[in-house]
């Protein structure tokens, strides 16, 4: 089967949607791979423990353990960086003071809902900080494959998951395409090196509208 | 005014069984350590902790740290919290949480704050906008505000609430060092006896004024952990 | 005509209510001199905007203006002391941390509710934290003058003026007399010196009930 | 990331006639002093000011200092607040207020307080017990919590809120110095913009991340302050 963009490209096209002076949180999994593509940048990085201004993981050996991100990976603070509590940082969060975030999906709906907590089986759920990100913040880009492993389909008319927030996605990044969530619907605006949109549409619920800007996701040079 | 006790076990030493107990900290990052092994040692059960957390992601070496420890050792019945993950997913707490000896009661991180700080704040409830439309508005109270929609969130209060600080002078004010902060600070005050337990125990005037993260009024005990172990 | 308890004498008896450990706030006015009274004493005193232990008025040429009290004097802080925000401030009024508060007021009434903020026909009204003090304190001690300047009584039945707060005072201290405002109704505990309960019955609107321990005010030695 | 002006004038170009201000400080203690002077300058009109007091307390002067300065050059048309006084005691004040060229809101202290940080924390909505059965309660919905009333707040949001500290760095981070912190620390966030002026600007990394106060995200504009009267 044809292959889509790698992680690698997936999380460089996310960068270029940050803008320098931003305030941005990035999700745990893929969302974690932003920074590597965000250096020389201005941009800082909300991490929803309490760390506004976090740089990357600390070296082995240098760890430290009251330093930790939403992951509870050990990082190191960047210049300017600044902590607070837990009520301070979803203020943060709640408060529509974070510009943009980035989330993996189970599902995103037509309207923009999300649903990214809860597989409905598992036998206990946990929901973190998850349903106040897509709440307050002021972009939401949800970071996914096109489709799950067992090639069910992921952008669908209604999610069928537990929702995580409603209409609050506004962009949609996959390995095989980028979506815009508009008012009239989903527009395509990207495709993958070698996709045409009939073939994203063939693994997309909803009928995708054809930006009249379409053109070809990117890659890291 | 001196509320030092001598050991962590002295300073929790009147929490009873069925006692509901906030434990600050985020993962390992911050978790009273000590107060918590005076609770194992001291064995009182059928506790509701409330934490954001079940302790150890240590899944790995499928080990049990921090508030993980009183759910191995079956002295909590009920967690309320956000989190509850990866413990969750240990085999040891599916089997409890299947035979319904565990029960577990989630809800948004920044809802678990601020349900916390309405307790402390004598606030009688706030409407959020988290959550709204979602599984876990269910039961809840929806309003629409200003043409958006928000859920009533009702005071978290505990009867103990068990806090770990960098530094605290013995009037109970303290200072955080760096993501330790998290819960501990918002915690802090939140019960009828709030438990702090420092690394470095100082004399009242060692701390700038300006720097206190938690104000001593909020702190009915402090004792200096005997050990720290500061696992990532 | 008979003179009752100096305001030295009143703000001394307050200082009595005052356990060693407490945290407690001091109104503006008659209760400022309380502190005098505390001296060797182990107590945090508040100020609402945002100082937990206060220490006396700065000396003449050593003010600090970032160092004020709730009266915008300038002050000096105590050892341990905490400087937080507004809200953090109020967090710990509201919120039932603070042990006591002592407040000036216009009238206080059987069921122990209490005017201090607004006189009718004042022209502009200004409540700053009072109903705040009132509402949150575990103990509100009541710190006036027995009857106005005018004569007009202010132990009443019903407060005419507008209510600070509704069942909240505890204990009220005059310079006739001290009362308790239990569930039963007034408790006369202690009389001014040279005054009979009859006489302090006279300027008091509500029936007094006489405690079994009825005594007469101290003052400082 | 730099968020400096030059001026105070330059780092509130853009208030217009008709803008509801928030300015902290608590009396004259911490207020935005050069900021009120640019607007003095700007000469914007039919303001609305947030703010505890209406600046100065210098009554036996009979003068004005802080907000109070806009008030008597009038161009505020309304006052939300606390405590008015004693400024509302002034002869030019109460001629303002009888011709009804300024309208006065107050509420109290703790409650201005939480209405803000509903606006910063992008909650709906609080019910407090303060001011339940008062005079301050007309025209606000009660309801009783677990036996107690309460008084529904609705968020109070800003189009600029001014602060004042002691030091920031140009990513906004700031550091208040003792009472001075008061409302400043509340009103970072509750505006569209907020302009902080600092009596000492540093660079990114000059202060401690456990000692920041309010964090650069709630400021936009920074400007080091030309003069401080720092009148008590």
């Amino acid at each position: 089967m044809k292959r889509g963009c790698s992680k690698e490209q997936m999380a460089w096209r996310a960068a270029q949607e940050i803008r320098d002076g931003m305030y941005v949180n990035m999700g745990i999994g893929l969302p974690n791979l932003i920074p590597e593509y965000l250096s020389g940048r201005d941009v800082v990085i909300h991490s929803e423990n309490g760390l506004l201004g976090m740089g990357p993981l600390a070296a082995a050996g240098t760890e430290d353990p009251d330093v930790v991100n939403a992951a509870k990976q050990a990082v190191v603070i960047s210049p300017g960086g600044a902590v607070s509590s837990q009520a301070d940082s979803f203020v943060m969060i709640r408060g529509g003071h974070l510009d943009m975030t980035f989330l993996g999906a189970f599902q995103v709906s037509e309207q923009g809902d999300i649903a990214n907590w809860h597989v409905p089986g598992s036998r206990i759920p946990g929901v973190g900080g998850a349903m106040d990100l897509v709440c307050g913040t002021k972009k939401v880009v949800a970071l996914m494959t096109h489709t799950s492993k067992e090639g069910e389909i992921k952008v669908v008319k209604q999610c069928t998951y537990p929702l995580t927030g409603r209409k609050c996605v506004n962009l949609v990044i996959t390995d095989l395409a980028v979506i815009r969530v508009a008012p009239e619907g989903l527009v395509l605006e990207e495709v993958a090196p070698g996709w045409t949109p009939s073939e994203v549409q063939a693994v997309t619920e909803p009928t995708l509208l054809i930006s009249p800007c379409l053109r070809e996701m990117g890659g890291p040079a | 005014m001196d509320k030092t006790f001598d050991s962590s076990l002295a300073a929790i030493h009147d929490i009873r069984n069925g006692a509901t107990i906030m434990t600050g900290g985020f993962g390992l990052c911050g978790i009273p350590e000590n107060l918590i092994r005076a609770l194992l040692e001291k064995g009182v059960r059928d506790l509701t902790i409330v934490s954001n957390n079940i302790g150890s992601s240590d899944l790995k070496q499928g080990g049990a740290y921090g508030v993980a420890l009183l759910f191995r050792n079956r002295q909590v019945r009920k967690f309320i919290g956000s989190f509850p993950g990866p413990v969750a997913r240990l085999d040891w707490f599916l089997d409890m949480y299947e035979k319904k000896e565990v029960e577990v009661e989630i809800m948004p991180q920044g809802t678990l704050n601020e349900r916390i700080r309405l307790a402390v704040a004598g606030l009688g409830g706030v409407y959020t906008p988290v959550g709204a439309g979602t599984l876990l508005a269910e039961g809840k109270e929806a309003r629409v505000i200003d043409g958006k929609e928000y859920l009533l969130e009702l005071p978290l209060k505990a009867d103990f609430a068990l806090v770990k600080a960098h530094t605290g002078d013995r009037m109970g004010n303290l200072v955080y060092r760096r993501t330790a902060r998290n819960y501990n600070a918002v915690m802090a005050g939140a019960a009828a006896v709030t438990v702090a337990e420092v690394e470095h125990l100082v004399e009242p005037g060692a701390i700038d004024p300006d720097q206190v993260h938690t104000p001593g009024i909020f702190v009915q005990r402090v004792v200096k952990g005997e050990l720290y172990e500061r696992r990532v």
